[in-house]
């Protein structure tokens, strides 16, 4: 088994309205050292492999496909070994 | 200049070019030729299309305003005036369709608020492909997404549209919004910028590189261009600023502080500068060193070519900036000093200080060129259906496949996304009737609207197509018992520089032309979208028309659906002779065949004032337009918009063919429901009104039943007709 | 007695609440900044629907932490009447004024569409003169309204459920996915009531139902019976 | 100037539509090998600072307060140096 970690960001450029308007509400709360804020997609997925390399590659044609919009976003990929290791545990 | 054909990079031609040298007596900077590149677009200037829309009726008691403005505005009484006007997004919505939706809807709102006008409903005319198709399907759901989002978010209900597939826009959707706004007369703003030392505001979302030669450039040109490469004219909505920016113009415009108002939509702070300027004969200098970026680094050219969203110019007299700043403040919005109006009817452009360009004013607007694009009026399709084709599939069955037909499956997974209620206006909402029809608080009265096009129509026959989607909206006005004020439109065709192409708009716009005059609904504006073709795939010829109409009385409308069983059933109105170019030869038999039905105007003039007269006495509570599908489509929809689920139980004598009788379109046609003891008074209204009347049976029972002269052919039970009808879309 | 409507940035129901209680109602309103600090001279505070801050990051987070909110903890825990709808439910529950999360609908779809909710509990100046088991026939509009409770306890009353038109509680008729298909909840005092249906949306004839005029009503004569604060 | 990526996910054993909705799609789409997809947010925040201690303690006050919400999600803090290296790049 193995995790593949996804990350989503608008690319460069692109208008990031959530982000802004959450900088200027961390800004409100008292948080004046917050320039910028930018909001992604963060996504686990539990793959039924071993073989990393293979992950890599079909998680790549997913973010193509399907999770990432190669209009307006980027996306990198981290492979894990999956169950053990979760990265926010 | 060092590239030896400037002109192209701005998408203008070589003898554009040279009219600009000549009109400034000089070779313009690179900036300079930006400016013109933008507002001599086919999308800013009209340049193909200006002198055929010329043609247009546009006058009448009720217009205050007519094309030419950020939208236009009918009176309705009592000091009342709505604002309304349609838009196209088909381009951005094709790259990507969540966001191209999104900011159609923010831009048509816009237009509404540099009115002065509260937005209180949106119309969304939807075209995709076959939503069999993975892409098109990827295209309708995000589309639908798009408009949910922003216009849930900015709290305007989406109250009505159209979705029509069809293969002619695969590659090319159309999605065109429409918004209306309601707005005290004595309050009416206009996107002028009149009076030397004005001051200019910048108001909204900080610049940044959105959409350089996005939209109009976009817009005007073929596309088969990778979408890949159109990434830095893609733009993000924000509805949540869009939202406080309604609040805080709306406010400011309150204040006789403010002269004028304009939106900063395609080709940016250059198309609101130079036509806000224009309309006031005056001129305009701003500094772009002021400009609010998002991005550093932004030169002249990017700042005034960009695109971004949400952001408004705001035209105020010297001594009330401080005033109009202080309401943007406390809506948490930025309004910056960019300018000052002039009186030497220049565009200057500054850089810190530094002048960056300086073009006249009205070279830009009404000094773009215009052409007439040679044409020739394309073939109209004539032949003949056969009558009998096949001994064709049982009626009933026809019946049901047409209804369980992406062409007419329910909405309801579609308009369940939009909030069509905020605002506690929304009468009828998408779904209950013909048209939508919205309140007035504080007055007995009603608007109702309705977005209505039919590119197949105009395929065949464009002239007429034109005119019976003009007819179709008048139609449906009435059948929600409103009497129509007035249009307005958005053409969407492929190349204008096919000769055929060009034909079939100046056929439309003849078409509009006949109708709108015949039937007193002047043209208050519109948009025209030109080159939606990829790869030589051109869409139909698609006017869509935006219709808003009147209820003196909003407690007296109608809906589609029956009400009670018992009610006695009519036909108001003459048609149903003819299958040329229905849905069902199309969709059952595989032909698209002609001829287009004529519109016969007295007839339906006739038809909608009996409606409306019958639905303002009271009497009548249930009426529907005969359109798409004919009759026997028109009687499954009374049946499944029922709330009871009620059926009827009729006989079409008087035909002898089951397939006309069910499925022919031509004519004009209301559906009726009366209480047995209005009958009388319904026959008085209809002879008085000149208009046919003919009881077809009673309503009734959870059947549909059709007889031909007493012999039944159809027997369906509503749920068998809903489950076929509420699964068609998914 | 005077409402008070609060305006978040992005509050677009404001009006509309403001509507009913004021002219349907019949009944004094102000709206109320979101920066106030003063609830001084209002009875009951409304907190409209709509999508404050563009329900970006999480519907209601940010409007939860408005200096506004601040004073609406006080007021509450005063016993004075809250009423949250919508995005309002979703700020108290962001605010901590109600347990639980109004997460995205099972769907993942904006639903717009004519509900039916029964009653189960009538002790909140909200529900008063309501049977408990009586239908009202309420709108919702939202994206996220997808009503889970906190881990552990749960420390609330269950006002509002989502029901068929005869009362019965189904899976059909829950139109987020929400537990136990509730679609109101209050604090175990029942001053403080979030619930996701609009009934400011069913408070006139003409517009389809009036069934949710009842909820103001209810507050007022709860007020005006000079009931103690609960 | 420091960067913090923030990391927000569903508690375990909190409903994941979304992430329920995008393993079938994957599947749909012929990638069999997933298990299971869980959604959640990244966010990146620019700090006017250099000291990570402060910054850390700073963003995990952002994360109680505003970016997470304890009922329903966990988060995770990264902080990096800003600007010069991104995550993603
Ligand atoms: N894109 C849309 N947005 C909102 N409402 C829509 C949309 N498309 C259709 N509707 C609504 O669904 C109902 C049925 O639409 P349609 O089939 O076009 O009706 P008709 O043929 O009677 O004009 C109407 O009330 C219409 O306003
Ligand atoms: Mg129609």
């Amino acid at each position: 088994m193995l995790r593949a970690s996804v990350y989503v960001t608008l690319r460069p450029g692109i208008l990031d309205p959530q982000g802004e308007t959450i900088r200027a509400s961390l800004q409100r709360l008292g948080h004046a050292e917050v320039e910028a804020v930018r909001v992604g997609k963060y996504l686990e997925l539990d793959l039924r492999t071993e073989d990393r390399n293979a992950a890599e590659q079909s998680v790549t044609r997913m973010c193509d496909a399907l999770l990432a919009n190669p209009v307006i976003e980027d996306y990198a990929i981290e492979i894990m070994d999956g169950e053990s290791t979760c990265s926010l545990e | 200049m060092s590239d030896g054909r400037p002109w192209e990079a701005v998408g203008l031609t070589q003898e554009e070019y040279r009219a600009i040298c000549a009109e400034l007596d000089r070779e313009p900077n690179h900036l300079e030729l930006g400016l013109y590149g933008l507002m001599w677009s086919e999308h800013c200037s009209y340049k193909s299309s200006r002198r055929h829309l010329d043609r247009l009726p546009t006058e009448g008691p009720q217009v205050l305003q007519g094309p030419g403005e950020n939208a236009g505005v009918v009176d309705i009484g009592e000091d009342m005036a709505v604002a309304f006007r349609i838009e196209s997004h088909n381009h951005p919505s094709a790259i990507e369709p969540v966001q191209g939706a999104a900011t159609g809807i923010g831009g048509i709102l816009r237009d509404i608020f540099a009115m002065g006008a509260r937005p209180i409903a949106l119309l969304d005319s939807l075209r995709f492909g076959d939503p069999a198709d993975a892409r098109v399907r990827y295209l309708f759901e995000g589309v639908v997404a798009g408009i949910s989002a922003y216009g849930n978010c900015v709290g305007v209900p989406t109250v009505g549209g159209e979705i029509v597939f069809d293969d002619a826009y695969r590659d090319n959707p159309l999605v065109n919004v429409m918004c209306v706004g309601l707005v005290e007369r004595a309050r009416l703003v206009r996107g002028t910028a009149a009076g030397t030392g004005n001051v200019v505001l910048l108001v909204g979302a900080p610049t940044g590189r959105d959409g350089i030669h996005g939209a109009s450039l976009l817009a005007s040109r073929e596309f088969d261009e990778n979408p890949g490469d159109m990434r830095p004219a893609v733009q993000v909505g924000d509805p949540f600023r869009e939202k406080l920016l309604i609040e805080a113009c709306l406010e400011a415009v309150q204040s006789d502080d403010v002269i004028g108002v304009n939106d900063l939509g395609a080709a940016g702070l250059t198309s609101a500068c130079s036509e806000t300027a224009a309309r006031a004969g005056s001129g305009m200098q701003i500094d772009v060193g002021r400009v609010p970026r998002r991005e550093p680094g932004m030169n002249p050219y990017e700042v005034m070519l960009s695109e971004s969203q949400e952001r408004m110019l705001v035209i105020v007299r010297p001594e009330g900036v401080a005033r109009v700043q202080s309401i943007f403040r406390r809506w948490d919005l930025a309004a910056v000093e960019i300018g000052k109006v002039t009186g030497d009817r220049c565009l200057r452009v500054f850089e810190e200080g530094r002048e960056v360009a300086a073009v006249p004013v009205q070279s830009l607007t009404d000094g773009a060129p215009t052409y007439d694009r040679p044409w020739k009026s394309p073939e109209v399709e004539t032949s003949r259906w056969e009558p009998g084709i096949a001994q064709g599939p049982d009626p009933g069955d026809a019946l049901t496949e047409m209804i369980g037909h992406p062409a007419f499956a329910s909405r309801r997974p579609v308009f369940e996304q939009y909030d069509h209620m905020v605002g506690i206006n929304t009468v009828l909402a998408p779904g209950a009737a013909d048209a939508a029809v919205m309140r007035v608080k504080g007055t007995d009265k009603g608007i109702a609207c309705v977005a209505d096009g039919d590119g197949y129509l105009c395929a065949l026959d464009p002239r007429r197509g034109a005119e019976r989607s003009v007819a179709e909206s008048y139609r449906n006005l009435s059948s929600v018992g409103a009497r129509p004020l007035a249009i307005t439109n958005c053409l969407n065709f492929g190349n204008p520089e096919i000769e055929e192409i060009m034909g079939s708009f100046v056929e439309v716009i003849e078409g509009m032309r006949t109708a709108c005059l015949a039937l007193d609904t002047p043209v208050t504006g519109g948009n025209v979208s030109f080159y939606n073709e990829t790869r030589g795939r051109q869409v139909h010829p698609t006017p869509v028309i935006g219709m808003i109409g009147l209820l003196d009385d909003v407690e007296r409308h109608a809906c589609s659906g029956f009400l009670r069983a018992g009610e006695r059933l009519f036909i108001l109105g003459r048609g149903g002779e003819n299958l040329g170019a229905s849905q069902y030869l199309r969709l059952v038999h595989g032909i698209s065949a002609g001829p287009v039905p004529a519109v016969d105007y007295p007839l339906e003039r006739s038809v909608g004032l009996a409606c409306r007269r019958a639905i303002a006495e009271g009497i009548v509570r249930t009426a529907h337009d005969v359109s798409h599908g004919g009759l026997g489509v028109a009687l499954a929809e009374c049946a499944l918009t029922s709330p009871c689920g009620l059926g009827a139980a009729v006989d079409l004598s008087g035909c002898d063919d089951p397939e006309v009788a069910f499925f022919a379109e031509d004519g004009s046609r209301i559906l009726v429901a009366v209480s047995p003891e209005f009958a009388p008074r319904l026959r008085e209204i209809a002879a008085e009104s000149r208009c046919p009347l003919k009881e077809i049976g009673r309503v009734g029972g959870d059947h549909l039943e059709i007889a031909l002269e007493g012999s039944r052919v159809l027997r369906s039970s509503v749920q068998e007709l809903r489950n076929a009808w509420e699964r068609g879309l998914e | 007695m005077q409402f008070g409507v609060v305006r978040f940035y992005g509050s677009n129901c404001d009006w509309d609440c403001a509507h009913v209680i004021g002219r349907v109602a019949g009944a004094p309103v102000r709206f109320v900044r979101h920066d106030e600090d003063d609830l001084a001279d209002i009875d009951c505070v409304v907190l409209p629907g709509g999508f404050s801050y563009g329900d970006y990051l999480r519907a209601g987070a940010m409007a939860a932490h408005t200096p506004v909110m601040e004073a609406v903890r006080t007021f509450a825990s005063a016993g004075r009447p809250v009423l949250g709808i919508c995005n309002g439910f979703q700020v108290l529950c962001e605010a901590g004024l109600l347990p639980g999360a109004l997460m995205v609908n099972g769907g993942l779809r904006f639903v717009c569409h004519p509900t039916h909710v029964r009653v189960e509990d009538n002790e909140t100046p909200f529900t008063m003169p309501m049977e408990p088991g009586s239908v009202l026939a309420l709108p919702v509009a939202h994206h996220q309204g997808n009503y889970q409770p906190p881990p552990g306890r749960f420390d609330a009353r269950v006002v509002l459920r989502y029901c068929d038109p005869t009362g019965s509680i189904s899976a059909e008729a829950n139109p987020n996915g929400s537990w136990d298909n509730v679609a109101g909840i209050a604090n175990l005092r029942g001053n403080v009531l979030g619930l996701m249906p609009h009934p400011e949306r069913a408070a006139e004839s003409i517009l389809g139902s009036r069934d949710g005029l009842g909820l103001f009503e209810s507050v007022r004569s709860w007020w005006e019976g000079g009931t103690a604060y609960v």
